[in-house]
């Protein structure tokens, strides 16, 4: 029974621990609860990215890099959801919630452009990466200004 | 009587001390013929201070190994005694009397080493 | 403390839960039937409740309910076990053989049933894989 | 040279039925956050799975009893009890993962759906399982499986930096972006699923199917202790492709299609076509050996007839079992859940319940009423306690390390 009873006390002290973090006190935290999700970006644009270009050089089949968009829209979704969900404190955190939405919107778009290339819709793959490369240096820049908030 | 009755069942002597719990017990195939075997006679009860854990038969048999393993399971079981059957006065519901004068034996398992002859090369 | 050894009885040494609980009963094809989950113990005079003023036998090995009870602790009514007579017992080793066949046995009628009703009405259910 | 072939055989299908997708999966995630940090863990939970296996192997082939009958014989009705329950749950997860799996690559090949593939899929393995003799199973699985060695020579045609990948994989540290408690429970994830307990139900219950005997003990030996490390290396090598891909390019992996894009990056639609079919041997080939394990835990527990030798309606209790299962993986993978997060989940509940079955079969195989002669040597115990010591401590660190890492988020 003891074992029990200490087992519910660790489980009710991890969910507070997790509530604490839902309501972030400090501009550090609220960067750092933003850096994660951008950084979930970033791994699905890359993705994409090399998915693409394998299609390209016919290095890949049309299946699995259309598997791995799928899979990438998917992973943004989830990142684009952790943005919108986020409850900034004041104005700075607000600004950094609108330009991360905007980022990882914009390679929500460009990785939906690339599977309707890979689905052979048009567009070319010259513009299709070249999207992919400008929404990663977007999620990238705005990363590092994040990352100097939080000194990572 | 099942023999679920008398395991686990709180041992007492004579005067009503309590000695322990049955642990496990012995049977010995010299009983009446029953079919192709004896009937398994019941010989006695194995009697330790304690009771609910798996011994896993470390107490009573010769293995010493692995040694860290052996040794804890004979440590936790130490002190564990066989009466003989004989020497039960009464088994009530829930306890397991002694009558006087009870004698207590070692718990070893007298000379059986293997059962799978076959499986040791000749000596 | 040193206790002095038994003497050394003529048969074979069976402690019940180090050789029969719980060890697995083939029939006399090899097939298993069920686990030993309990023992019946008789007075050789045939006392259902006997004490150490006469010798007790095993006369049966129990199955099937008995485990439940055994798990969660009680006392299964006697209408439910599954008895196996220590007659048909043929040998005792790291299992226990019987000298019958499995499907003769009350225990196995939860393995008829699945055959009967379920497996063996499958395509295929009753020929050798391959 | 039929012994010969024999022999071949025997080593290759154990390579080959190595991996699954908790390998897969655990060692791709792994080496796009940590790169070869924790290659060492793969090493210890082969060495691990050797000795084992090759215990629970030995303990079959002399004295004919499988894993659970010994367990429950050794434990106890209650203990053994609660051991089966937690197993079987594990076991149902981790066929629940390998269904999926068999979907996820099904649709690498296809483009359609996996919630179309996972009906198919479940069919097919149940026909397998329904009429296909033990042996043909085993090696045509083993065998397709053994084309994920195209993981091992994509490492050589991607032409890595090998002096960083050996500093990664010799001086282990814990990179700059994750915490120690990640890293940790990362190497648990990884020695449970280097170690799963469902091989070992599997190993011992195939050796009674195959009627091994005391013959047959150098072989099964040579198999474990050649066949294993071959998978072990098929497992680092996974990591490799992804620290060598993914790792620079800060990916993290978190789906079946990243997993063979490095290899096609190599090979091209030749490798990856060749990748796809291995995922799907070894998928497959795992959800044949869970389904099976889940009808082998509980009819040895109950003492069932059990066996893929024997006719179905000889072993009625034992097919419904399997049946019934399959329904339920069926199930739950129909609710859209992710089948890489029950992977990732199943991996380190089996590290938590290796304890369970490592124990019982560790004090038989010292038993000379089973074993005779064949008890463990000195060398084998000195190393089962070391491992007793470690399979121990991963158990109980591995709740404690989930919660305080969210899971490795």
């Amino acid at each position: 029974m003891r074992v029990v009873r200490v087992l519910l006390g660790l489980a009710a002290v991890a969910a507070a621990a997790g509530c604490a973090v839902g309501s972030a006190a400090t501009t550090v935290d609220e960067a750092r609860a933003l850096t994660a999700p951008l950084e979930q970006a970033s791994s699905a644009v890359g993705t994409a990215t090399l998915a693409t270009e394998l299609l390209g050089d016919g290095r890949s089949i049309a299946a699995v890099t259309d598997t791995a968009l799928l899979d990438q829209v998917h992973v943004l979704e989830e990142a684009a959801d952790a943005v919108a969900t986020f409850v900034p404190a004041d104005g700075t955190g607000a600004a950094w919630q609108a330009d991360a939405l905007t980022a990882v919107r914009d390679a929500q778009l460009a990785v939906a452009d690339a599977r309707g290339w890979a689905n052979g819709a048009g567009a070319d793959e010259a513009a299709v990466v070249a999207a992919l490369d400008a929404s990663a240096t977007a999620l990238d820049s705005l990363t590092a200004t994040l990352d100097e908030v939080t000194g990572g | 009587m099942i023999l679920g009755d008398l395991l686990d069942a709180p041992v007492n002597g004579p005067d009503d001390e309590p000695l322990g719990y049955v642990v496990d017990v012995r049977f010995v195939l010299d009983g009446p013929l029953d079919g192709t075997l004896a009937a398994p006679r019941l010989h006695g009860l194995l009697v330790s201070a304690r009771t609910g854990t798996s011994f896993l038969g470390y107490e009573r048999t010769g293995v010493r190994s692995p040694a860290l393993v052996a040794r804890w399971l004979r440590w936790r079981h130490r002190g564990t005694f066989l009466v003989h059957w004989q020497d039960v006065q009464a088994v009530e519901p829930g306890a397991v009397r002694l009558r006087d004068g009870y004698r207590r034996y070692s718990p070893d398992l007298p000379g059986r080493p293997s059962q799978r002859p076959d499986l040791h090369r000749a000596t | 403390m040193n206790l002095p050894p038994d003497e050394h009885p003529p048969g074979l040494v069976l402690d019940a839960r180090l050789h029969l609980l719980d060890r697995q009963v083939l029939d006399v094809d090899g097939v298993p039937v069920c686990t030993v989950d309990d023992l019946e113990v008789h007075g050789v005079d045939g006392s259902d409740l006997p004490d150490g003023s006469r010798p007790a036998v095993v006369t049966s090995l129990l199955s099937g309910a008995v485990l439940a009870t055994r798990v969660f602790g009680g006392r299964p009514p006697s209408s439910r076990w599954h008895r196996i007579r220590w007659t048909h017992v043929a040998d005792v080793g790291t299992t226990v053989a019987l000298g019958v066949r499995g499907d003769t046995l009350d225990v196995t009628w939860t393995e008829r049933w699945v055959r009967d009703r379920v497996i063996g009405r499958l395509p295929g259910g009753r020929h050798d894989p391959g | 040279m039929k012994r010969l072939l024999g022999v071949a055989l025997g080593i290759l299908t154990a390579i080959g039925g190595f991996l699954d997708i908790g390998d897969l999966v655990t060692n791709a995630v792994v080496g796009s956050r940590f790169g070869l940090s924790l290659a060492w863990v793969v090493v210890v939970g082969v060495v691990g799975i050797c000795l084992f296996a090759s215990m629970s192997g030995r303990v079959a082939a002399v004295s004919g009893r499988a894993t659970f009958e010994i367990i429950r014989e050794r434990l106890g009705p209650r203990a053994a009890g609660a051991n089966l329950t937690a197993s079987f749950l594990i076991n149902l997860l981790t066929l629940t993962a390998e269904v999926g799996g068999i979907a996820l690559a099904l649709q690498l090949a296809s483009s359609v759906e996996p919630r179309l593939w996972i009906p198919v899929a479940a069919l097919a393995l149940w026909l397998v399982v329904w009429r296909t003799k033990f042996s043909t199973m085993e090696n045509v699985t083993g065998l397709v499986g053994l084309t994920l060695v195209v993981f091992a020579v994509a490492v050589f045609l991607l032409g890595p930096d090998w002096s960083e990948l050996a500093d990664q994989a010799f001086s282990p540290a814990v990179p700059a972006a994750e915490g120690h408690a990640v890293y940790w429970y990362y190497a648990i994830a990884l020695f449970g699923a280097a170690m799963t307990p469902y091989e070992v139900f599997f190993f011992s219950s195939g050796a009674v199917e195959e009627r091994w005997t005391v013959k047959d003990l150098a072989q099964s030996r040579l198999n474990v202790l050649v066949g294993f490390p071959f998978g072990g290396i098929l497992s680092i090598a996974i990591a490799a492709c992804a620290a060598i891909v993914f790792l620079p390019a800060g990916i993290e992996v978190s789906s079946l299609s990243q997993i063979v894009l490095p290899v096609a990056l190599a090979g091209g639609k030749l490798a990856l076509a060749v990748v796809i079919v291995g995922i799907v041997a070894a998928t497959f080939g795992a959800a044949l050996e869970t389904s099976l394990s889940s009808g082998y835990t509980l009819a040895q527990f109950m003492g069932w007839s059990w066996g893929k030798f024997r006719r179905p309606a000889q072993a009625a209790r034992f097919h419904l079992t399997m049946i019934v299962c399959i329904l339920v993986a069926v199930g739950v993978l129909m609710t859209s859940v992710d089948p890489i997060k029950v992977t990732e989940f199943s991996v380190v509940f089996s590290a938590i319940a290796l304890p369970l079955t490592y124990l019982p079969i560790l004090i038989v195989a010292n038993d000379p009423e089973y074993m005779g002669e064949h008890v463990n040597g000195k060398v084998t115990n000195a190393l089962a306690l070391v491992y007793l010591v470690i399979i121990v401590t991963a158990s109980v660190a591995a709740i404690p390390l989930m919660i305080a890492t969210g899971a490795g988020s």
